[in-house]
């Protein structure tokens, strides 16, 4: 199951790779049926998913298939390296509460991007197969439980991602496509020792031989005593820590880490910025609760503080940047990265509170921002200009774009009744309920007052008030009396045309769903989360 | 002629070391590409002096059989040479090593 | 599940129908919908009457309570904690009972009037939906059981207050307006959050009763200073909902909204949540958190009085009034007067609802003119209007026979027992604020009505120039280009604005509070709403023994009827019995001022009218020339003493500057790192890549100085040469060599 | 002073050649294709027709017969220990063997040949010829072998060089490649008279057991092993001894450039690795001072240096090939550090490596090919807009640029994997060795990247219409490369095991 769910955009990918380049049409459908079916076998995921197992760990025995569900486990690589033993990896998925949210994400988010997608008309075929490859392995990085297999997929990410954003992006594409190459393979490689390191660290308590299995991994009773990244080893497991977090805060993107995302986002295409920022950040913070802290439960312990003063600075640092931007899309890119700065907090408060928090804000960070980037791409499309001084008055001429941008602009602020607010609060709850964050945390309010400033402030510029003397539209009276706006060159709707409404109502439903009802995606994760949480606290404190 | 000093390995090995350093002096300082490649056939030679001393002082017959190899070889490499130097002046109109670079950084 | 709990429910979800009905399908339903509005309330209103009716009237208990929960967010079997939920819950004593009663009314009125007031704009459905959704998180916040869903329909009430103040969002006036509320909230939400988070942290729970009750049960772990910290962080919020100083400076801009929404929400409801929240969480303040809200309460109360005297603009008066009263209920709290400081915000709510939707019909019927110096004369031609107006002044200014009268009264002297019992000193500075703001008050409120309904109609001296400026209200209202000529013709505004006029205006008058017009602690208000005892005396000081024997006997009295008394009531009285003494002795004091504070009170309001009447009836003194004689002063009132300015200049510029830089210091010193990393690498590429011809040459011309070479073949040796190469490689083996050998040797 | 054999001794020394040309049957069958292809030549004269490639491909591929059938042999010496066979040469031999197959191939598709030159002649024949050279290289236990087989290796290779003989940059690569090989091998062969003169031996293995009894002069021993590093290190052109490298894979023809940077430096690898294991005598822990000189460190120096220069150098490179030159230069630094570790990992390791640089570097070199067939050219700057042109083309190169950079799911990324985990298996001893690497591979795809960003991120300045498809036959053998790169990515178990099949040399203790 979630093999198919993994490897049917690369199928869709084969397939398109038949299909004769003129056959736009045919090709886009083939890729929107593989989004689609993914979505179908993310719904069953959903309602099949058990979510009194906690995963994370090892089940009972020692066998993961007591603990993670969906669980494919089959020999991969079986290599006899004499006096090193032996070499194995195995072809390992399964999902816990932590990744199967992220898993109906991703489906989600594939979905409405190849929606999105539909506007794109170079090259449309390369596209889609870069485009499909990107969706297998963002899902497969999701569903690995082997640290092999993970890199594999987290590799597997980067070369799509580049051409994408470096062949239909904007202006200054090429400077962006090798800056977030560079940036993000500079975070991976290091993860490649420490992955080596920790193979060579760990006993799979069932067979005896080392392995790449996160489960065995997450088990501290599984390493060798004075391996290199043993308990023994402490410097090390400190450095190692410190290199896999920056391999993931890279991708969160963590200050001082962050530059290439609002080049990447702004340089990018639609579609491709909804996919960054609804999956791809989270893939940072995923890979943090998967990997970087169950691994090294006492650095984690160690270093909660340093985290989450980043987090902070990530969230008062994002929304100030935010504040001063002219271009739309690059105040939203900084909006996520203030965002994110949630979820380092949350993450930092290393309690249940804070941890449900973070990964219910990296769910609803994906959603919204998903929305947010949408709306964007509606405008530029119509205006070819994000700079926000350019519109003003949208609201009377726009009325449902304007209540929808109202609606993803206040979700993206916190606003409670949408879901963002739900997973801002826990974190908030989680990291001053902890004694290590809370001063921290009670710095980190003031991103509330400055997210409303920005946003607000934004809405009010290019939606309230009249049009701007230089702005990107004409006005014009029409048949009715009443006065109507016409963009340059467009041909297409004025107000959202239907393609854009089927993108963005489900995500305004969730959202708004979410934040009455959160138990549907909470439900899921408490019990993973709180299984973290005590395989994190060290055992003094337990 | 008792008050001669007898010939010992000390003086082929010198012999060898000066022609080798006469072979990478030649190799080196050289304009003509038939100089520098009659060089490294002073390399090679000085090889051979050393084997054949050792064969003689240590015994057996490794070192020789070697020397006689390395001439051989010697041979077939100045073969080589000739052919690529005349090719080089077929085109360049010059043997002159030094003024053969037109492939640079 | 109580039929109270359910038909509160009910109540609670019928606005929100309406908002998502007229949200929708307004543009499809006939007169866009307001019928909905209006028929919905209606019965809302029936509804909460009848819970009024069976609370207050029938059992006449001042312990009432009921409540009622449910889990809304399962946190699972937390490590170190257990099961672990958010609940969601609504509560129902006498408070909820009469808030919710006035409530629905007021917006009831309101949804009446604005089918008069709204008609003809072009977003009239929408306007009714928005005040759907206000009623229904306002709901939300009296009945809420906890503080996270107070906080949570607090953030909704800003929303609706933003949307509502922006209504007319075409006019930058009105947008900058209403993200200037937002924002000030914003400001005021997050110390709230913070003081809900220090509890939380404690006692992993966000419910009133298991807070105080764990307070009360001394379980807080933190130091005074904590709690001290917690409840001012907490009051925080009102400080900006109810527009307190500091935070005072976006309720004068909100009246940019429709006037019917300012009657609603920044007049009665909204501003009062603040208040209303605080008495929710009267008994966590410690003293010190009680002494700084008195403070703050008396200085808004005083700030705004003074700032209203110099308004022109009719709506901007009763905001900065309306500040002044928020003033005078949150100072009641803060001296402890509690019952009072909620009973003037009832009162207070139906006068100054009356007077705004006055001041709408005033506005409706001059053709949205604001000002009033271009008013005047107005009461030949609405005599409704003026009758309704004056009253509701009346009880504003707090004069005999009013409500308001009674409310005031009793706050001041609560105000007055309070420094009593603190000892006097700097604490008497708060009744002294207090009285001097209600001659204040008598004298604007005089001012007012005079410059509106007495005299002769000053239209015609009106500037023709700022017709369409950006202060004249409605610019873009669909019926407001004919200005010029329909200012002669003013009329009474027809029966549907009227007849919450009147309703309000009767509500202003003692007898439906009290029977004795003189003191409202002997109506059936009074006595329903009653002081809660602290529980968090156990935090202070163990009090001296003489002061033990009153606190021990109030508390005795007060522990059984107390909102805690449900379940916790032996583990409150237990230590109360050495808390409640400082309330106890407020009590008593305040008794004794009861008096004290009628006389002066009454002089100080007779004082202000006199005042008014010398000024603008009998002319004696002409306002202009004092103007001039006290410039300063005048000039520090009229621009509310440079509060925005302030602002303006500190925070936002601030971090508008802030912002600029930390940009700048992204793109160019972090970006810069990164680039100036890669340009790094790519220059050693450059050294490397020029390694032969610089380096090797260096070597090649030791090395062939070594082998004695001339000078003349050195400055032959280039790259690309094959000799340099072998230069090289023999400058390597000796190197290598020579450093193995050195190695060797030592 | 020699006294003669006797006629027994006559007899024995005959009956034991004899037993080991059975042996031998490999070498001899190629050379008897060597002789075979002067004949045809000789008989096709003139007549450019593919009856010499294929004749060639078919016995190579012949060859593979025998060298299966050695497989069930005994490892053991020949010819007095000249010579041994062991898995280690078997594994290069069918290495060689191979890539002679793929030089023959990249040559009948590189159009350059019908313009520069009349007649292939003996271009193949001279292939085969390496192909025998490095077999002897890899199979040769014996310092006069080595040298032997290192010269026929050499000499092939300089006429390959410089076989366009009417191009005076192939004439000018071949020249500079004379010298220098000449040179480096004059070195080494003195290197091999100084170890003769301490041991009195030629014979690896007798070499060590003779330095580890008898000791030694160590001063003597270090000027000789830096000579003989030196011949090595030509031939696997690691930095210090690269500077022929540049311009000789620059000159060259395309595909003796790619035959060069794959086989020929394989070959060098395989001469080091024997001679390091073998010739060195081993005692106590491998990463000791051993004989007064720590040849690891050496080693090291070395490898770190070429990583460094190999990759920074790139970085400016404007032609296609010097940079693949430049990044040849820097993937021995990486095989290097597989060597290093001197344990069976470590060699298991960087056989693998070779395995996966010999796919990736073919190809990358094969599709450079095409391109220039189309082009004419072979600078960065005309690869714009190459990505719409020859889609396949350009995929094709994408994967081996990526597997070069060593990212998965490509072979690559399995070849520095194992090169890693073999120096992680030291503990934290090399880790700043890895992270080196790591660091180094970073900066290469900045370099390597810069081809697809040409060929897709820009545009083609000219917008004619010719037709760029390679054509059938090429595209199909472009499409297996890419396709085994990524299949070997994702499945190297079978590759892995024959790697470690070929990590046992006949001789060591380990």
């Amino acid at each position: 199951m979630l093999s198919l769910i993994v490897f049917l955009p690369i199928i869709a990918g084969l397939i398109i790779l038949a299909v004769p380049s003129s056959q736009k049409q045919i090709i886009r459908i083939v890729s929107l049926l593989a989004a689609l079916a993914q979505g179908v076998l993310a719904v069953l995921i959903w309602r099949a998913y058990d979510p009194s197992l906690p995963g994370i760990t090892a089940g009972p025995g020692g066998s993961p298939l007591g603990s993670f569900q969906f669980v494919e486990k089959v020999p991969w690589i079986g290599l006899k390296l004499g006096a090193m033993g032996s070499l194995n990896i195995e072809y390992f998925l399964g999902v816990d509460g932590i990744s199967v949210t992220m898993v109906i994400l991703t489906a989600l988010i594939s979905a409405i991007g190849v929606l999105s997608s539909w506007t794109i008309q170079k090259q449309v075929k390369g596209y889609f197969i870069l485009y499909n490859l990107l969706a297998s392995a963002m899902m497969g990085c999701f569903v690995a439980l082997d640290f092999f297999l993970f890199y594999v997929f987290w590799e597997l990410m980067l070369l799509p991602m580049y051409f994408l954003i470096g062949i239909w992006g904007g202006p200054n594409r090429e400077y962006a496509a090798i800056k977030f190459f560079l940036y993000t393979l500079f975070g991976s490689v290091f993860m490649l020792l420490v992955m080596i390191g920790l193979y060579f660290s760990v006993i799979d308590p069932v067979t005896g031989n080392h392995t790449f299995s996160l489960v065995a991994m997450a088990n501290q009773a599984n390493y060798l005593q004075d391996a290199i990244l043993g308990p023994h080893n402490v410097m090390w497991r400190y450095i190692a820590f410190a290199v896999l977090f920056v391999g993931f805060a890279i991708k969160v993107p963590m200050f001082p880490f962050h530059t290439w995302l609002p080049d990447a986002h702004v340089e990018a295409p639609t579609p491709i910025s909804v996919i960054l920022a609804g999956v791809l950040l989270k893939l940072g913070t995923y890979g943090m609760m998967r990997i970087n802290f169950p691994l090294f439960p006492e650095v984690f312990h160690a270093s909660m503080y340093v985290i989450g003063i980043f987090g902070a600075i990530n969230i008062i640092y994002g929304a100030f940047c935010a504040l001063a931007q002219q271009d739309l899309k690059k105040m939203v890119a900084y909006s996520s990265i203030s965002h994110m700065g949630y979820v380092l907090l949350g993450l930092a408060a290393g309690n249940s509170e804070g941890m449900i928090g973070a990964l219910y804000q990296m769910f609803n960070h994906g959603t919204i921002t998903a929305m947010l980037f949408l709306l964007v791409g509606v405008i530029y499309d119509r205006a070819h200009t994000r700079q926000i001084d350019k519109f003003g008055g949208l609201a009377s001429y726009m009325p449902v774009y304007a209540a929808l941008v109202t609606v993803a602009w206040f979700a993206s602020l916190g606003l409670p009744g949408l879901s963002g607010f739900i997973s801002e609060a826990l974190v908030f709850v989680g990291a001053f309920s902890s004694i290590t964050t809370r001063y921290i945390a009670m710095v980190s309010v003031l991103g509330i007052v400055f997210g409303a400033a920005y946003l607000l402030w934004s809405l009010q510029r290019m939606f309230l008030g009249k049009r701007k003397p230089d702005a990107a539209y004409d006005l014009e009276v029409g048949a009715d009396g009443h006065e109507h706006i016409h963009f340059h060159d467009w041909k297409g709707k004025i107000d959202l045309d239907g393609r854009e409404l089927t993108m963005l109502v489900p995500l305004v439903v969730i959202t708004i769903f979410l934040g009455i009802y959160p138990m549907p995606v909470l439900g899921m994760i408490t019990s993973s989360v709180n299984k973290l949480v005590e395989v994190l606290t060290p055992l003094a404190i337990r | 002629m008792e008050h001669l000093v007898p010939i010992g390995l000390n003086h082929y090995l010198t012999i060898s070391a000066f022609l080798l350093g006469f072979g990478l002096f030649a190799v080196m300082t050289r304009k003509n590409a038939i100089v520098v490649l009659m060089g490294v056939e002073l390399i090679l030679n000085a090889a051979n002096i050393n084997f054949i001393a050792f064969s003689k002082y240590n015994g057996g017959m490794g070192g020789i059989m070697f020397s006689l190899f390395v001439i051989v070889i010697a041979a077939a490499e100045a073969a080589i040479a000739l052919a690529i130097v005349i090719n080089i002046f077929k085109i360049f109109k010059s043997v002159d090593v030094s003024s053969i670079d037109s492939m640079k950084e | 599940m109580h039929s109270l709990i359910q038909l509160s429910i009910v109540v609670l979800l019928l606005p929100l129908l309406s908002f998502v009905i007229l949200i929708f399908f307004n543009r499809r339903l006939p007169r866009r919908g307001d019928f909905v509005g209006v028929g919905i309330l209606g019965t809302a209103f029936a509804l909460s009457a009848y819970i009024f009716w069976t609370v207050i009237v029938q059992t006449y208990d001042p312990a009432f309570r009921v409540a009622w929960d449910f889990t809304w967010i399962d946190l699972g079997q937390v490590p170190g904690i257990g099961p672990l939920q958010i609940k969601m819950g609504i509560v129902i004593d006498n408070l909820t009972a009469i808030m919710l009663a006035m409530v629905t009314l007021i917006s009831l009125l309101v949804h009446l009037y604005s089918t008069g007031y709204m008609a003809g704009d072009k977003n009239y459905g929408r306007y009714f939906a928005f005040l759907g959704i206000f009623t229904f998180s306002m709901l939300g916040i009296v009945l809420s059981d906890n503080l996270f869903s107070i906080y949570i329909f607090w953030e909704l009430v800003g929303l609706s207050s933003y949307l509502l103040i922006g209504f007319f969002f075409e006019k930058d006036s009105a947008a900058d307006a209403q993200k200037k509320a937002f924002l000030a909230n914003r400001v005021g939400d997050i110390g709230m959050w913070l003081g809900i988070l220090i509890l939380y942290s404690q006692f992993h729970t966000f419910s009133f009763t298991e807070i105080y009750a764990n307070l009360a049960a001394g379980k807080f772990a933190l130091s005074n200073a904590w709690l001290t910290a917690a409840g001012l962080l907490l009051f925080m919020g009102c400080v900006g909902k109810s527009a307190q100083f500091p935070l005072h400076i976006w309720l004068p801009d909100a009246m940019e909204g429709p006037t019917p929404v300012s009657a609603l929400i920044h007049a009665a409801t909204m501003v009062a949540a603040g208040v209303y929240f605080v008495a929710r969480i009267f008994v966590v303040l410690t003293p010190d958190a009680l002494h700084v809200i008195a403070f703050i309460g008396a200085v808004t109360a005083f700030m705004a009085a003074t700032i209203a005297i110099t308004q022109n603009d009719i709506k901007r008066v009763l905001a900065y009034s309306t500040v002044s009263q928020l003033g005078y209920m949150v100072l009641g709290l803060g001296v402890g007067a509690y019952s009072a400081a909620l009973f003037h915000l009832v009162t207070h709510a139906f006068f100054k609802a009356c007077l705004f939707l006055g001041s709408g019909a005033i506005i409706h019927a001059m053709h949205h003119e604001q000002d009033m110096r271009w008013m005047g004369g107005l009461r030949k031609h609405m005599p409704w209007t003026f009758a309704t107006f004056t009253l509701a002044t009346l009880a504003l200014a707090g004069l005999p026979l009013t409500s308001g009268f009674m409310s005031k009264d009793a706050i001041l002297a609560g105000a007055i027992g309070f420094a009593t019992a603190e000892g006097g000193g700097v604490y008497y500075l708060i009744p002294v604020l207090g009285f001097f703001s209600a001659m204040l008050t008598a004298f604007y409120m005089g001012r007012q009505i005079w410059l509106v309904f007495f005299g002769e109609s000053r239209t015609h001296l009106k500037p023709v120039d700022n017709h369409h400026s950006d202060h004249h209200a409605h610019s873009t209202h669909d019926t407001h280009n004919d200005d010029h000529h329909a200012a002669h013709e003013v009329h009474e505004v027809s029966w549907n604005m009227r007849a919450p006029l009147v309703i309000l205006a009767a509500l202003s008058v003692f007898f439906v509070y009290s029977p004795n017009p003189l003191d409202g602690a002997q109506g059936w208000f009074m006595k329903m709403i009653q002081t809660p005892p602290t529980v968090v005396g156990s935090y202070q000081s163990a009090p001296s023994s003489e002061k033990l024997a009153v606190g021990s006997q109030q508390s005795a009295t007060e522990g059984e009827n107390s909102a805690l008394s449900t379940q916790h009531s032996a583990l409150s009285e237990q230590h109360s019995a050495l808390t409640n003494e400082r309330q106890a002795e407020i009590a008593h004091a305040s008794h004794a001022a009861h008096f004290p504070a009628i006389y002066i009170s009454s002089i100080m309001v007779l004082l202000g009218i006199s005042l008014a009447g010398i000024v603008y009836v009998f002319k004696i003194i002409d306002p202009d020339k004092t103007a001039q004689a006290i410039r300063p002063l005048y000039l520090f009132s009229l621009n509310k003493w440079y509060w925005d300015e302030i602002y303006d200049a500190t925070f936002i510029k601030g971090s508008i500057v802030i912002s600029k830089m930390l940009s700048w210091f992204d793109t160019n010193i972090i970006d810069g790192i990164v680039n100036g990393v890669a340009l790094t690498v790519k220059n050693i590429a450059f050294a490397n890549n020029s390694f032969d011809k610089y380096v090797v040459d260096g070597l090649v011309n030791f090395t062939a100085f070594s082998v004695n070479t001339t000078g003349a073949v050195l400055r032959k040796l280039q790259t690309g040469k094959v000799q340099t190469y072998v230069v090289m490689l023999l400058a390597v083996v000796f190197g290598y060599f020579v450093f193995y050998f050195t190695r060797l040797i030592y | 002073m020699f006294e003669l054999p006797s006629g027994a001794e006559i007899q024995s020394i005959i009956a034991s050649l004899k037993l080991s040309v059975e042996f031998f049957i490999p070498e001899i069958y190629l050379s008897l294709l060597f002789m075979l292809l002067i004949v045809v030549d000789l008989v096709a004269k003139g007549k450019k027709n593919n009856l010499l490639s294929i004749t060639t491909l078919l016995g190579l591929a012949g060859t593979m017969y025998f060298i299966f059938r050695q497989q069930s042999m005994p490892a053991g010496e020949l010819f007095f220990g000249m010579y041994v066979l062991d898995e280690f040469a078997i594994f290069f031999k069918y290495f060689f063997v191979l890539s002679g197959i793929l030089a023959v191939i990249i040559t009948m598709a590189d159009e350059q040949f019908e313009s520069e030159v009349k007649s292939m002649g003996e271009y193949y024949a001279l292939v085969v010829a390496m192909v025998i050279g490095m077999i002897m290289m890899a199979s040769s236990a014996d310092m006069m072998m080595i040298f032997l087989s290192m010269e026929l290796v050499s000499f092939s290779a300089f006429i390959l060089t410089g076989y366009f003989k009417r191009n005076p940059r192939s004439s000018e690569a071949a020249l500079k490649y004379l010298v220098y090989g000449g040179v480096s091998s004059g070195l080494m062969v003195y290197g091999f008279s100084l170890i003769y003169g301490l041991t009195a031996e030629t014979n690896l293995i007798n070499i060590s057991s003779a330095l580890s009894q008898h000791g030694y002069d160590p001063v003597v021993l270090i000027l000789a092993t830096l000579l003989v590093l030196a011949g090595f290190g030509y031939k696997i052109g690691a930095v210090p001894f690269h500077f022929w490298a540049p311009d000789v894979y620059e000159g060259a023809p395309t595909p003796v450039t790619a035959y060069l940077s794959v086989a020929s430096k394989a070959a060098g690898f395989a001469l080091l690795m024997r001679f390091f294991y073998i010739a060195v005598p081993h005692g106590g822990p491998v990463y000791e001072d051993i004989i007064g000189i720590n040849w690891v460190s050496l080693l090291i120096i070395i490898s770190v240096a070429s990583m460094i220069y190999g990759n920074v150098v790139a970085l400016w490179q404007k032609n296609v090939k010097r940079l693949l030159a430049y990044s040849s230069i820097a993937h021995a630094g990486y095989l290097l550090l597989g060597i290093i570790v001197m344990d069976a990992f470590g060699t298991q390791a960087t056989l693998l490596y070779l395995l996966s640089y010999f796919l990736m570097n073919f190809g990358a070199f094969y599709v450079v090919i095409l391109i220039a067939n189309k082009t004419g050219s072979e600078n960065l700057e005309d690869y714009r807009g190459l990505g719409k042109k020859m889609p396949l083309a350009g995929a094709a190169l994408t994967v081996f640029l990526i597997s070069l950079v060593g990212l998965p799911p490509t072979f690559g990324f399995i070849g520095k994997l194992m090169i890693f985990s073999a120096l992680l298996t030291k503990g934290s001893l090399y880790l700043w060795l890895a992270l080196i690497g790591i660091m180094t591979s970073v900066i290469s795809l900045y370099y390597y990247m810069l081809i697809p960003l040409n060929m897709y991120l820009r545009e083609s300045p000219s917008s004619e219409q010719k037709n760029m498809n390679p054509g059938l036959l090429p595209n199909i053998i472009m499409a297996a490369l890419m396709f085994l790169t990524i299949y070997f990515g994702l499945f190297f178990q079978p590759l892995a095991d024959f790697a470690k099949y070929g990590s046992t040399l006949f001789g060591l203790k380990h």
